[in-house]
């Protein structure tokens, strides 16, 4: 619920007065800066903020908020901010958290957190490693990753975050990368205007222990090539000459090129990111390099019935009908008898 | 009506009601005991049931009680052994015949005494003779057919039909004590508003069940348990968990605070929950978790978010809950933890009570991790208990254990009801807009409570979370001293608390030979027990702890009063080893069980003599 | 891994002489009985067989099971399974599991056995009710079902078993219905037969404390309609009369009637089981009453390489390779000195 | 080479490296210390890093420090203070600066000293002023400078440069103690065997720093330690994580068992984890867990299935894992928890050592749920103890949790290898085919451990659980009787592990004045201590424990034998109020300290000297 704000705050006055620890080059730093612009431009007031997290590098995130904030412990920030949230509907509650903190410890947690549709926003630092123990294999890694735990490979396939909010019944789902502060900045205020529980990855470079994951993607050379910007309403087009696209092929996506094979704009599917079935936005979010580009923006946004406004619901309904108003009331009800 | 009946007064009598957990015994007690406790006897309840839903038919290990102890006087336990046994199967005289008095009352349901069902029971010969009972006065009725004949006619299928077999033999109970069936049957038009049919049922069979014992006079002597005396005022049957919770609700309104519970079922822990999930119109949210960590941790965050925080489980939920509750420790959050205990050790004997929580509650986690611990000891007090762990949480900013078991948590007992303006006051730490110079760890210097800023205040911004913090400003702490000087300071917040809590008080005699020491569930049978120690002339007193961590500080001073100390417990010795880092200038002798059941008096009163009797 | 078996086993040789505790009238009592003749069918020694469970009415299976046995603890037993499957692969490792022990306190466990591909099968009892704690909601209750924690309904949606599993990247789901032991039978065996984690969804009626919660569905004079049993390489074709069918309309599913519309047999979907996009089983297994018939059967049966499999061989491997070859190698590599 | 050098013969030394987290501290430490030992010395190190990956740069939040300790006598500390400190950075300074000896060398990288860096370390004048360090040996030398200088011309990039500024400053330490250079050289050739830039540009920064040492002649005196007389034997370095890995790798083929750990990564300790991952030729089958529920859940699914399983964690983890470790209990599988121990409570303190989990691992369960807890007292047994506490947990069929710190797994030592074939023999109970009469709870008369039959096994299908076991075959028990004596029979069981553990020794003075008393990693430190109040007359024996519980049958008796006790631990006194509880008749003092550091072996001997010379 957004209250009236006495000034504009500008993005430096979210910053805390907290020394940033991470290293030098971390994506961290970029997203930190998103989130401080995107603040900027929301409507809430500074003390309506709570920031919570696990443990993990990206989970050191609140301590560089200047808001309120909650470092909880490792993969328990789903259920911390789903509490601080239904408590007290009122505030902008944005959890923090790692592919390690979310998807292995916390795994549970937020795959409830989504189903129940709780009005917080997830942003999920996907650096496919764990950061703060020094290196090893996480939940999203790739297959086969060499890593402090698997000197010889890993043996397990990824999760994909996207899917997997899908298939717990999300309802929005972005992702970003980084470095693109500027998108990020605008998934995050589209994620805390969307009620509901948001989920945004935003794949996340650990320059220390996994560089350049992502940079078959990320790279400057390559990446119009192979991320895809969806907007809502706008033709799925990329490419460094926005001249591809992606059309349906029976019940698959498929790459073409605009302008061979008699391929023309309006053949090109229009993204809707509200539309309530998700068959399409799991086929976007599982797209992946070489096959296909990498989606990025807001891929999903489906409006439906917050989790702690349904608790408040229920409240005021039987409030209005209940016979007992207060604690001597209960102490009374049913049978009694006097001596 | 006219009989004439042979009536025998009596200071106190034990019934229990038993057959299989599809006999609907736990309705039946429940029952009784309402209408006992409207009568005005004082009483106390204990249901006992198989952690199967339903155990196989006919089966000993399928059988469910609930025994209801009643009185004149003061009634402080459900009874070691049963005046009347009201047997529905053959199953249900086997798990029973051992806790009968010489020459008790036997109802039995001949109907279902056949070969089958005394197969099933695994009785071979005779059950009257196999069990030793040729002396008892044993009633058996065939409950059966005399339902169905009750019912003949109203068209209710089999199933019906059968399922309130259990009033009948409420029926006979209830002439046995010469008790009217008016509250009973006013029960079943409540319940049954909408459905006529099952209401004359009831009322038919109760009814003829009532007849039945009147005509056939094998029943007298019938007995007469007057009122009991005790303090004038207005009172209501309770049990442990709808105590629990009610004293939280009570707490939340004289706090100020929104209610908020995080839970995830368990037995015999799930009531608490299930009765604050009733609760909507006193702003309760209730949350049924994913699992126990979800329960503690979204009860965390409310608590971060400035609600009157409480998550309930039993022993292994307790053990889930172990790395938040130190997170609780060291964010300083107010919260109670409640557990309800069971046997164990893991999954153990769910619907059985026990003790031997207590070094999990008080050592269970990783570091050094104080809270503070306090048991209730009646079904009732849980009411007080459950506010008193609110209130120090919320004063003292820490977490709190509310330690209750399933003896209290399933058993009731009346209860003079208190009114909400003779409850103390509650007032937490919280600060406000425009409080100067802010600082998260900032404490009061008595109770060394930290200042509580609710999200949402203006201009108190701040963090907190599980790392070490710095000793004034809550930020990321690595400093050695700073360490030393939080742990200390943690633990000295949860000492300080001693300074608000009542003086152990002894019962009984105050100074004397033997001082026997207990906390939790137990303390309606030591009570019993050290009364009737007394009534023999033995200089016996009881300390029953319910303020565990920080102990009151005079506990020293009491057991120099007595020569002799003996710690009862459920468990092998918890308490005994937690008095002797404590209090390592004593001797304590030790009582102790491990069955998933209560004491007995009379066992009790055997070991005290022991020890007594011993240099 | 299947041996040679001396005798062939009947189904009773699977009973173990424990008293079957569950209610009179239970839906367990059928499944089991549907893995009794299950496992007669299969190659197994009895002693290969470990049954593993959490804690639950239905979890309580193993005892009565006359093989290896394992009832772990609440929520766990996707984890005891994978270590038992991972330790000794020749083992034909069943998990039982109810709604909330594999959905609500396991739901990380079980996401994850999927995710990784251990071959093991997830056989789940959905009641939508906690039966063993006597009645509170799980996570699969329907939205507004009032129980004894939700007096006035609850107010989350529910997750869809199915659905998560594919969101877990799952390769093999099947859903049946307790009373239909036929079919619970034939879907055990191919669950058996086929290598990686299958997750085998039962409907199942609690008759104490969710009686009749699929009813709708199973109610024998309405089955017909409301249930599509799909096989691989056949039409979907469903209803008393097997006059319905179900096409592709964009991309969703639609109910259609043979004869109607110009509608014939050779226009209805043929079921591929083993397609690898999991676009159409997620709309087959999300089909729901009254706008669906609810699939049953095998929904999803993709081949893949098992956990279990690749930790083995990645062991080969290194022996093969590693110049340690016994502890006293070990303990002398690298830098050594003497005194 | 032609300097003279004014030597001086020294029985021990202490260096400390110290530097930014990036500064490559940790690799500078091992490498000396790899030297130190191939050299003959003996020795003790011990790394100290903050949890931030790479804390700001240049902070004193941000510092990485590796103190060596070596000698010619035996070494049991990485000492107290330091006698040559490495300071890469001012912040370097700052945070090492009261460690160090009177009079002691510090080499300093001057170019790091300038406004900036001395800002960022809070100083405000001359470090060497407010640290009052004029009378010490401060070598300022421009390490950046002359780094860049060495690397010229080899086209390098500038931060692969800066990276091996620590190999300047290694080489000046190298000459200090007159060390040759080749196993320094070696390791790189090793392990950048592709890329001969690195290794050419780390030898070039290596000898430049020796050459520089040798020409600028501050450095004189250099330090002469010769070898230390110990065991003849090989040897090797060795810490703590490692050695416990290897351990349990021996036990293993001992046992004739497969290798299982099911874990999940947390500081300290995830290099267990990290080693058996790599030891895939000895069959290990490392599963690393989603959750640390997982990691012990999947262990107990091999346990079940035959292997040797192990799960390893720290505190936060342990505290995850209470629950399943009560499933273990009551299954009676043999697993090995390992407890790396941290600085708590909660998040606490990760990357420091504490010893505050003793509690939680002794009583962190619901229900009476005994374990074996044993703790190793330095790196290299490590080793030893995880070997026996698979021994035990699988001749016993009883979890077992061994107790390691921080100190001790990120801390190494020479270590003489051991042959494997001078191990014990390890010989679980486990039942084959064919086997009579089959009943899965039979035990072994002497150590009442459970027959072990494996899946797999024709003939012996069973079923095993959480609830409560019946005596002797297994299935579900609710009898009273049944559970009391199934809880005395494992508390009972692991009694029994005493009648196979070597009996408790005393090191130093077997009767006296003082016994010191002491568990886990804190035992060079006691040691020393003791040793020098002997030398100081003093009649001090140590008593450090190993088998916690079950406790050595002697303890009492050699209690007995001290007029005082004094209990020394990293908390506020677990293992004092556990030998309360126990030996309830001894008057216990205590030494406590939690601030995340190892005692110095100072402050232990004023301690007890203070209690000596009280009455
Ligand atoms: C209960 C518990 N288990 C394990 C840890 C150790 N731990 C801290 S962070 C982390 C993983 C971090 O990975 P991720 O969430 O991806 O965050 P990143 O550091 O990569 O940002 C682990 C395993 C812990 N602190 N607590
Ligand atoms: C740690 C823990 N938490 C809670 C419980 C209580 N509990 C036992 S079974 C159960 C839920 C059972 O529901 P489900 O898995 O759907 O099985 P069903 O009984 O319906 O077959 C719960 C909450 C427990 N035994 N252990
Ligand atoms: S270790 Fe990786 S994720 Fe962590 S702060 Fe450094 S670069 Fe960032
Ligand atoms: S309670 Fe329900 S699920 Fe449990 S055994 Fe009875 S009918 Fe089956
Ligand atoms: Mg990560
Ligand atoms: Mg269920």
């Amino acid at each position: 619920m957004e209250e009236t704000v006495a000034h504009k705050l500008s993005p430096k006055d979210f910053k805390s007065d907290q020394e940033v620890r991470w290293c030098p080059g971390c994506g961290d730093h970029a997203i930190l800066n998103a989130i401080h612009k995107a603040l900027a431009e929301l409507d809430y007031n500074r003390e309506d903020y709570a920031f919570v997290s696990g443990i993990g590098c990206s989970s050191r995130f609140p301590y560089y908020m200047n808001t309120y904030g909650f470092h909880g412990i490792h993969g328990r920030a789903s259920a911390i901010a789903t509490g601080t949230k239904v408590a007290n509907p009122r505030l902008s509650v944005w959890q923090i958290t790692g592919d390690g903190d979310a998807l292995a410890i916390g795994g549970n947690h937020f795959i409830h957190a989504v189903r129940r549709n709780v009005d917080i926003n997830i942003v999920l630092f996907n650096n496919e490693i764990y950061g703060l123990t020094k290196g090893q294999y996480s939940p999203t890694s790739k297959m086969g990753a060499v890593t402090k735990t698997s000197p010889f490979g890993t043996v397990e396939n990824p999760f994909h975050p996207g899917e997997l909010v899908i298939g717990a019944q999300g309802k929005f789902f972005a992702r970003s990368i980084d470095t693109n502060i500027q998108l990020s900045q605008e998934i995050f205020v589209e994620a805390a205007r969307s009620e509901g529980t948001s989920v945004i990855e935003i794949l996340q470079n650990c320059v220390i222990f996994n560089d350049k994951t992502h940079a078959e993607i990320t790279d400057k050379a390559h990446k119009d090539d192979r991320q895809i910007i969806l907007k809502h309403g706008e033709p799925m087009i990329f490419g460094k000459n926005r001249d591809k696209g992606l059309v349906l092929d029976g019940l698959k996506l498929k790459v073409v090129k605009i302008g061979e094979g008699g391929i023309t704009e309006k053949d090109i599917l229009v993204h809707n990111a509200t539309e309530n079935n998700p068959g399409i936005h799991l086929m976007l979010a599982n797209m992946r390099y070489p096959n296909y580009p990498v989606a990025l923006g807001v891929i999903r946004n489906v409006t439906a019935p917050t989790y702690e406004r349904a608790v408040e619901a229920q409240i005021q309904k039987v409030k209005k009908t209940s016979a007992l108003k207060c604690l001597d009331d209960l102490l009374h009800s049913g049978n009694t008898w006097e001596v | 009506m006219a009989t004439k009946r042979e009536v025998i007064e009596r200071e106190e009598v034990v019934i229990r009601f038993s057959g299989d957990s599809g006999d609907g015994m736990q309705l039946t007690g429940t029952l009784f005991s309402d209408s006992a406790a409207l009568f005005g006897n004082d009483l106390v309840t204990f249901p006992d049931y198989p952690s199967e839903i339903r155990a196989p038919h006919g089966t000993v290990g399928g059988v469910s009680g609930f025994q209801v102890h009643l009185g004149h006087t003061e009634i402080r336990t459900p009874g070691d052994y049963a005046d009347v046994l009201v047997a529905m199967n053959p199953a249900a005289l086997k798990a029973n015949a051992r806790w009968l008095k010489p020459g008790a009352t036997v109802i039995l349901d001949s109907d279902s005494f056949d070969e089958k069902g005394l197969g099933k029971a695994g009785y071979t010969i005779d059950p009257i003779e196999e069990e030793k009972l040729n002396d008892y006065n044993i009633i058996r009725v065939p409950i059966t057919t005399l339902t169905r004949q009750a019912l003949d006619g109203l068209g209710l299928d089999m199933k019906s039909v059968l399922r309130s077999k259990n009033m009948f033999a409420l029926g006979m109970v209830y002439w046995l004590f010469a008790r009217p069936l008016d509250h009973t049957i006013k029960y079943f038009e409540n319940k049954f508003k909408k459905r006529p049919l099952v209401v004359e049922a009831n009322r038919r069979v109760l009814q003829a069940g009532y007849n039945y014992a009147e005509t056939i006079e094998a029943l007298t002597p019938t007995y007469m348990v007057s009122p009991a005396e005790i303090p004038k005022g207005t009172y209501r049957n309770i049990n442990g968990n709808v105590a629990t919770a009610w004293g939280f609700i009570a707490a939340a309104e004289k706090a100020g605070l929104q209610l908020f519970i995080g839970s995830y079922p368990i037995t015999p822990a799930t009531g608490i929950l299930e009765e604050l999930s009733l609760r909507k119109e006193f702003g309760v949210k209730s949350f049924q978790a994913e699992d126990e960590i979800a329960g503690i941790c979204t009860a965390l965050g409310a608590s971060f978010a400035g609600s009157l925080a409480v998550t309930s489980t039993s022993g292994p939920g307790l053990a889930l809950k172990s790395e938040a509750i130190g997170l609780a420790v060291m964010t300083e959050l107010p919260i109670v933890i409640v557990d309800v205990q069971r046997g164990g050790p893991s999954t153990g004997l769910p619907t059985k009570t026990e003790q031997a929580d207590l070094m999990q509650a008080l050592y269970g986690r990783n570091g050094e991790c104080p809270v503070v611990v306090i048991a209730a000891s009646t079904p009732s007090n849980c009411f007080h208990y459950a506010f008193q762990a609110a209130k120090i949480a919320l004063e003292h900013m820490t977490p709190v254990l509310l330690m209750s078991d399933g003896f209290l948590a399933n058993g009731s007992e009346p209860w003079r009801i208190p009114s909400s303006k003779d409850l103390p006051s509650i007032k937490p730490p919280i600060v406000k807009e425009g409080h100067e110079n802010f600082q998260p760890y900032a404490r009061d210097p008595e109770s060394l409570a930290r200042l509580w800023a609710i999200p949402g205040t203006k201009g108190l911004e701040h963090r907190i979370g599980g790392l070490e913090k710095d000793a004034l400003k809550g930020s990321v702490s690595h400093d050695p001293l700073n360490h030393e000087k939080m742990v200390r300071t943690r633990e000295e917040k949860v000492q300080r608390v001693a300074n608000y809590i009542p003086k152990q008080e002894i019962e009984g005699d105050q100074t004397g030979d033997l001082l026997v020491i207990g906390w939790g569930g137990t303390y309606g049978h030591l009570i019993t027990a050290v009364n009737e120690m007394r009534k023999e002339g033995y200089r016996v007193g009881l300390m029953h702890l319910h303020y565990i961590k920080p102990l009151p500080e005079n506990i020293e001073t009491l057991l120099g009063r007595f020569k002799k100390k003996v710690v009862c417990e459920l468990n092998l010795g918890q308490m005994a080893g937690y008095l002797r880092m404590k209090f390592q200038d004593h001797h304590y002798h030790q009582v102790n069980k491990v069955q998933g059941l209560p004491f007995t008096v009379v066992e009790l009163i055997e070991a005290f003599s022991k020890i007594l009797n011993e240099d």
